[in-house]
């Protein structure tokens, strides 16, 4: 990651730098992101009528669902900042494990989701799909692969947060010095922020 | 450097934010079932703009940071709508 | 700069030569500078550096002069390329088929040539085909070039000759193994010469069967169709198998992922060129090898499949 | 690493300091940013010999029409492997990762750039992805589809690109650590006084590189990503046969590099600011315009990456706004010349190495530029584009541009680095070989592209064979003066003669108040800063 406690506590710490040094990681991922948007904005503009058949054979309420738990986790990480800045190590604890619990069942969540699809025959290469119009081939194509590629991104998130979860505990995270913890929030912001887009984009399209 | 103050926001304030973005979910679940053409999607990016806007402002506290973040931020998102409007110099008029 | 032989020409030249006109004009002017100061300024003739403070309005001046420069450059850029984007409504139809790695052309009226024969003084709009990756069209005597894209609708470009000639097609995007092979020619030739080559009877129904060397003409088909790129004559393993010492074999092939025995026969043949990934030859990649369904007759398979018998002996 | 040792390695360099790890592991496992310069400088090294090597066969193939060395697999192998080595191990981090990481604190004052570990990781990154780069040789040999590994033909050849995709993805993870970190050094550690416009103009490209490097790379990232699960899985994006369109292919990865030159050439353009005004002993003239100029082609060049694709098949609207923004974006770098000869007017010269680098740099960086600008003009473009008109172009200015401005940086600051002067005799002779040579082997090219010869061409036609015997021999010239110019510093690094002299050439930037080489955390006082940089009086 970006700052090294280590070394920020023996020569100088500087916290503004990391944050610093977050955002600037945060741009990365969003040109990585916009990348994506971008492929998806050609071709949908090129394939509308695939598009929204498309998307309707996404599960709304799946989506629905999983945008709401990531929006709460969303903010009980923002929650569990000012419990540390108040010094309340207990509170942040534990609003940082009901993010990690959101995060595994909107894990879980997208398994089943794949799940039924691969199972109805639905993934990149299928011979279902191969059958289907180029449009609809290129749906599930960009589907996969930004959902998978922000799946990747939760499980980035549920490794760090579970790190942080250790810091707290052994107090290397308190109130005066939780860098550690606010960049790991920003991160997960950023993990909400792309679903965000990516909700309307594939399930709400008619 | 490490002694600079911070903004210490509410719990209170968390939770308003919370709903805001709740309830523009659900608008904008709510709006799909309109029929506006090619007003939807517009509609939809309209709502999932102003949500990232609310997370970025609070959540991520770009409001009360040093006000270089939000410069860059928004730079950034400046470039990237750039480039997404030259590659479509390409695509509408092929 | 070379030859020029269509009505491109002059626009291309013109934008080449007024940028070169300047770089030169520049370049000699900012070097020769460079070297005075190298020579009068030398710490041995003058010791003491002598400090000068910036101008704004010099600064102003030498943005502002390079910018009506470069814009001058895009103007011509721009005029001379402008034709090459409009091709008329009237002209001959031909359809530049691209694979790895040959090109053949298809006229309106039927006939399929590997050599692009056009008159001259007439507009020729060449609809470009790739099948399998990029390639692209290009012609230096007419100051050409146009990628032929997969899947791309309407990729189209043209131009009008104005010199009787024969000049090289190369293919000028990587195209793989041998791209630098992927060579053709336009003959440009006078109108009435070009019509009578156009509606040459004998062209459409070729062979009249009696006395011919059938194995001959099937390795004029063969070396027409650009095979040649990808299967060697002599046993070496190029792309694809060899045609030498194949013919009535037994040979392992994957059918729909299945391995299965069978005879190198007129058959197999036929269904190599026609469905080639139908069976893949133990070794081999699928979708290398085009079908080539509609471009090589029931009948030239039969030459085919002599000269590779004939390979044998 | 705490303040306590500091004392006991006073005057100690960062040569001979003796930290946590002994011999090799000292520097592999060090996390200062002196030696993680030279690490990438060691590495680099090599690579290019071996890039180098393979240019060289190149053009030996090509001296003579039809097969003489090799087959047209192996060319189009060396190309290829050639083109990646050189655009992603060499020339993208180059400048930046070698005298970005050395230089850059040492010129805003600092103790270390701001996340030491990171920069360590960063190296370690880049070897990571070289050797995946280079595992193709064992797994399915060598890609053969050009560095550009365009669709579809990258998910179609038989040769297994796999690993130089991977490779590639991973080279990009190490430029964007680099370029994190150096924004957040020049953000946060300046000296105290050194205000923006009191920064050196290399700290300058530096940082405008470093934007670059955050905001572009993360494109070619996916871009490579979704060949490969192309290739792996078919999903369509940019395979015709499924729908996708190859052009969008070609947008993304000139999103991508496009930027990318201006990765290889701003910190060459930064070096050269900082020696015309040393050795000709006076200000540089308009330090502004010349830092506004550089964050104008950073910004400038974002919008241009479809010169790369005049004849692939775009819209023509497009094609009119890339080639009006390509004019716009030559004019900063004419600002820039132009400045920098004004510099030496009515300076005082001082004829040493680093400055004939220094000036035969503006001379090829010119040829180079101006025969972009040619590229950049419709018309024209559509006669040379994928000629060798083209690859003239990018010799000239990446070979020429970025490698004479590496060569430049090693002699300007080789006694800062090593604690020893370089001949300074052998030095010379190696810069006029390599010269004559570089003008040899690449001006022909211009010609053979005029002509039309394509490039990437394993074998040509007769009549390209005059301007290739003489670019061949060229190649031949320019190695031997790139052997003396190399051997020459690598014995110097070993056995030149010692010297302890903080400021040699007289420079006003801070590096130069440090002890050569410099200790291990550069200074016991961060300086502080009142003076614009370049102020000779
Ligand atoms: C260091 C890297 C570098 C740099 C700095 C540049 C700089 C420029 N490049 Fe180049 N370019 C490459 C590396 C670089 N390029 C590479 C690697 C390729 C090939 C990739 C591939 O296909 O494999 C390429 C290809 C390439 C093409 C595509 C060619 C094709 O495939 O058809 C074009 C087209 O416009 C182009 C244009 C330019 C222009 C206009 C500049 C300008 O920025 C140049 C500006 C400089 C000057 C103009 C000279 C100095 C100014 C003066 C002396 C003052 C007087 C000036 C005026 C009157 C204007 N380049
Ligand atoms: C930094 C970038 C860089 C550099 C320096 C070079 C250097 C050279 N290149 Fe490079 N080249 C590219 C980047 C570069 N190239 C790229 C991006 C491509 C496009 C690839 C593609 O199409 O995909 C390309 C393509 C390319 C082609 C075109 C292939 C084709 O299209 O058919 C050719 C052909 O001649 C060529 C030749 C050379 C030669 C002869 C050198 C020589 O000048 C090399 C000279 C080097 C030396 C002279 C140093 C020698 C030193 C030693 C051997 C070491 C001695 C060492 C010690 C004692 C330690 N290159
Ligand atoms: C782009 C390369 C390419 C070209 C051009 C090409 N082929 Fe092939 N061909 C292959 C490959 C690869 C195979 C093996 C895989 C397969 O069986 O499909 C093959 C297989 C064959 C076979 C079966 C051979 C065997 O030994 O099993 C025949 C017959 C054949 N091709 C005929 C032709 C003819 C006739 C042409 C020209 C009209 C042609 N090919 C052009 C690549 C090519
Ligand atoms: Cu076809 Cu190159
Ligand atoms: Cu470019």
């Amino acid at each position: 990651m970006e700052k090294n406690t280590e070394h920020t506590t023996h020569v100088h710490r500087d916290d503004e730098g990391d944050k610093l040094g977050m955002w600037l990681f945060i741009f990365t991922e969003l040109l990585l992101f916009g990348m994506l948007f971008l492929i998806y904005a050609v071709y949908r503009f090129r394939n509308p009528v695939a598009f929204q058949l498309g998307g309707e054979e996404l599960d709304v309420f799946i989506g629905t669902f999983n945008t709401v738990i990531l929006l709460i986790s969303s903010a009980t990480v923002a929650m569990s900042i000012t419990a540390i800045q108040r010094g309340n190590k207990k509170q942040a604890l534990m609003l940082l494990g009901v993010t990690l619990f959101i995060a595994v069942v909107f894990l879980v969540n997208k398994y089943f989701e794949w799940g039924a699809k691969i199972e109805y025959g639905f993934y990149p290469g299928s011979e279902a799909l191969m059958e289907l119009g180029h449009g609809t081939i290129l749906f599930f194509g960009l589907y996969y692969v930004m959902s998978g590629i922000h799946a990747i991104h939760i499980l980035i998130g549920i490794g760090l947060f579970i790190y942080v979860v250790r810091q707290i505990q052994t107090e290397k995270i308190h109130s005066t010095d939780y860098i550690w913890l606010e960049n790991t929030g920003l991160y997960w912001h950023l993990v909400d922020l792309i679903w965000i887009f990516l909700f309307p984009l594939f399930y709400l399209i008619h | 450097m490490s002694e600079e103050k911070h903004h210490i926001s509410s719990y209170t304030s968390h939770f308003l934010v919370l709903g805001a973005l709740l309830l523009l979910t659900a608008v904008s679940v709510a709006v799909t079932s309109l029929e506006m053409g090619k007003y939807d999607t517009l509609v939809a990016m309209l709502i999932a703009g102003t949500k990232a806007a609310i997370v970025l402002t609070w959540f991520m506290h770009l409001r009360f940071d040093n006000k270089i973040y939000a410069i860059f931020t928004v730079a950034v998102i400046v470039l990237f709508l750039l480039v997404l409007y030259i590659t479509f110099f390409d695509y509408s008029y092929r | 700069m070379i030859l020029g032989a269509s009505t491109f020409v002059e626009g291309v030249n013109n934008a080449f030569l007024f940028i070169l006109v300047i770089a030169v004009i520049i370049g000699t002017g900012i070097t020769l500078t460079m070297l005075w100061f190298i020579y009068r300024y030398h710490q041995k003739r003058h010791p003491k550096a002598v400090q000068i403070k910036d101008s704004i309005s010099l600064e102003i001046t030498w943005t502002v002069i390079p910018i009506i420069l470069v814009m001058g450059m895009f103007y011509y850029g721009y005029v001379g390329w402008i034709p090459m984007k409009r091709p008329p409504a009237e002209g001959i139809n031909v359809t530049a088929n691209a694979r790895m790695w040959s090109f053949n052309f298809r006229y309106e009226n039927g006939r399929v040539s590997d050599k692009l024969y056009v008159p001259k003084d007439t507009a020729i709009i060449i609809n470009l085909n790739a099948m399998d990756v990029l390639h692209s069209f290009y012609i230096p005597a007419f100051r050409l070039k146009e990628d032929m894209v997969p899947g791309l609708a309407n990729n189209r470009t043209w131009f009008e000759a104005t010199k009787v000639g024969t000049y090289t097609i190369f293919c000028a995007e990587y195209c793989g193994l041998q791209h630098s092979y992927m060579l053709s020619e336009v003959v440009v030739m006078e109108p009435e010469d070009f019509w009578a080559w156009y509606e040459d009877p004998d062209a459409m129904v070729v062979e009249v069967t009696e006395d011919v060397n059938l194995a001959l003409l099937g390795r004029q088909v063969v070396e027409r169709n650009g095979c040649l790129a990808c299967h060697s004559l002599d046993g070496r393993t190029l792309v694809g198998p060899t045609f030498k010492g194949r013919y009535g074999e037994t040979i392992t092939v994957i059918t729909g992922g299945q391995e299965r025995q069978i005879i190198y026969d007129e058959e197999y043949v036929r269904r190599s060129i026609y469905e080639p990934d139908h069976d893949i030859t133990v070794g081999f990649r699928p979708g290398q090898m085009l079908s080539y369904e509609g471009e090589i007759t029931e009948q030239e398979v039969e030459f085919i499949t002599e000269f590779i018998k004939s390979l044998n002996e | 690493m705490s303040a306590s040792t500091a004392t006991a390695s006073e005057h100690v360099s960062f040569l001979e300091y003796k930290g946590k790890y002994k011999g090799i592991l000292g520097w592999i496992l060090s996390t200062d940013h002196k030696r993680v310069g030279l690490l990438y400088l060691y590495t680099m090294l090599v690579f290019f010999s071996l890039a180098a090597t393979l240019g060289l066969l190149m053009k030996l193939q090509l001296i003579a029409p039809g097969y003489t060395i090799m087959g047209p697999q192996t060319y189009n192998a060396m190309f290829t492997v050639h083109g990646i080595i050189m655009i992603f191990v060499i020339v993208v981090p180059g400048l930046p990762a070698v005298f970005g990481n050395f230089f850059l604190p040492l010129m805003i004052g600092a103790k270390d750039v701001a996340f030491p570990k990171l920069n360590l990781a960063s190296w370690w990154i880049y070897i990571i992805g070289i050797l995946v780069v280079l595992s193709s040789q064992f797994v399915g040999g060598w890609p053969d589809t050009g560095w550009t590994f365009y669709a579809p033909y990258s998910f179609r050849t038989p040769a297994n690109v796999l690993p130089a995709l991977f490779g590639a993805f991973i080279l990009g993870f190490s430029s964007i650590l680099t370029g994190i970190n150096f924004v957040v050094t020049i953000h946060r550690m300046r000296a105290p006084g050194m205000t923006w416009f009191k920064m050196p103009l290399f700290p300058w490209t530096l940082y405008a590189t470093a934007w670059i490097q955050v905001l572009a790379t993360p494109v070619i990232g996916i871009t490579l990503l979704l060949t490969v699960m192309e290739r792996v899985w078919g999903i369509g994006i940019f395979d015709p046969n499924l729908g996708g369109d190859p052009i969008l292919y070609q947008h993304l990865f000139w999103i991508y590099s496009h930027p990318a030159v201006y990765i290889m050439i701003l910190p060459g353009l930064g070096v050269i600011s900082e020696i015309i005004p040393v050795f000709s002993r006076k200000r540089i003239y308009g330090y502004k315009a010349i830092v506004l100029s550089s964050l104008a082609i950073a910004f400038v060049g974002y919008f241009v990456w479809g010169h790369h694709m005049f004849t692939s098949g775009m819209s023509g609207r497009a094609l009119f706004a890339f080639s009006f923004l390509t004019f716009l974006v030559a004019i900063p770098s004419a600002i820039k010349v132009f400045n920098w000869v004004a510099t030496m007017y009515k300076g005082s010269l001082n004829l040493q190495t680093p400055f004939y680098w220094a000036v035969s740099f503006i001379f090829v960086f010119m040829v180079g530029g101006f025969s972009g600008l040619t590229l950049g003009s419709l018309a024209a473009n559509v006669h040379i584009h994928d000629t060798h008109f083209v690859v003239a172009h990018f010799h000239f200015i990446v070979f020429g541009g970025t490698g004479f401005s590496f060569m430049a940086a090693l002699h300007y600051w080789f006694s800062k680095m090593f604690g020893r002067m370089y001949d300074r005799g052998w030095a010379n002779t190696g810069w006029v070989v390599f010269f004559a040579g570089f003008l040899t082997l690449y001006l022909p090219m211009f010609g053979l592209g005029m002509q039309g010869m394509p490039r990437r061409y394993y074998d040509y036609l007769p009549e390209f064979h005059a301007g290739n015997i003489i670019s061949s021999l060229g190649a031949i010239l320019m190695i031997a003066g790139a052997a003396i110019v190399i051997v020459n510093l690598v014995r110097s690094a070993r056995h030149g003669e010692k010297t302890s002299e903080k400021n040699p050439w007289g420079g006003k930037t801070l590096e130069w108040e440090t002890d050569t080489p410099p200790t291990f955390e550069n200074w016991e006082d961060i300086p502080s800063v009142e003076e614009r940089p370049y102020e000779y009086k």
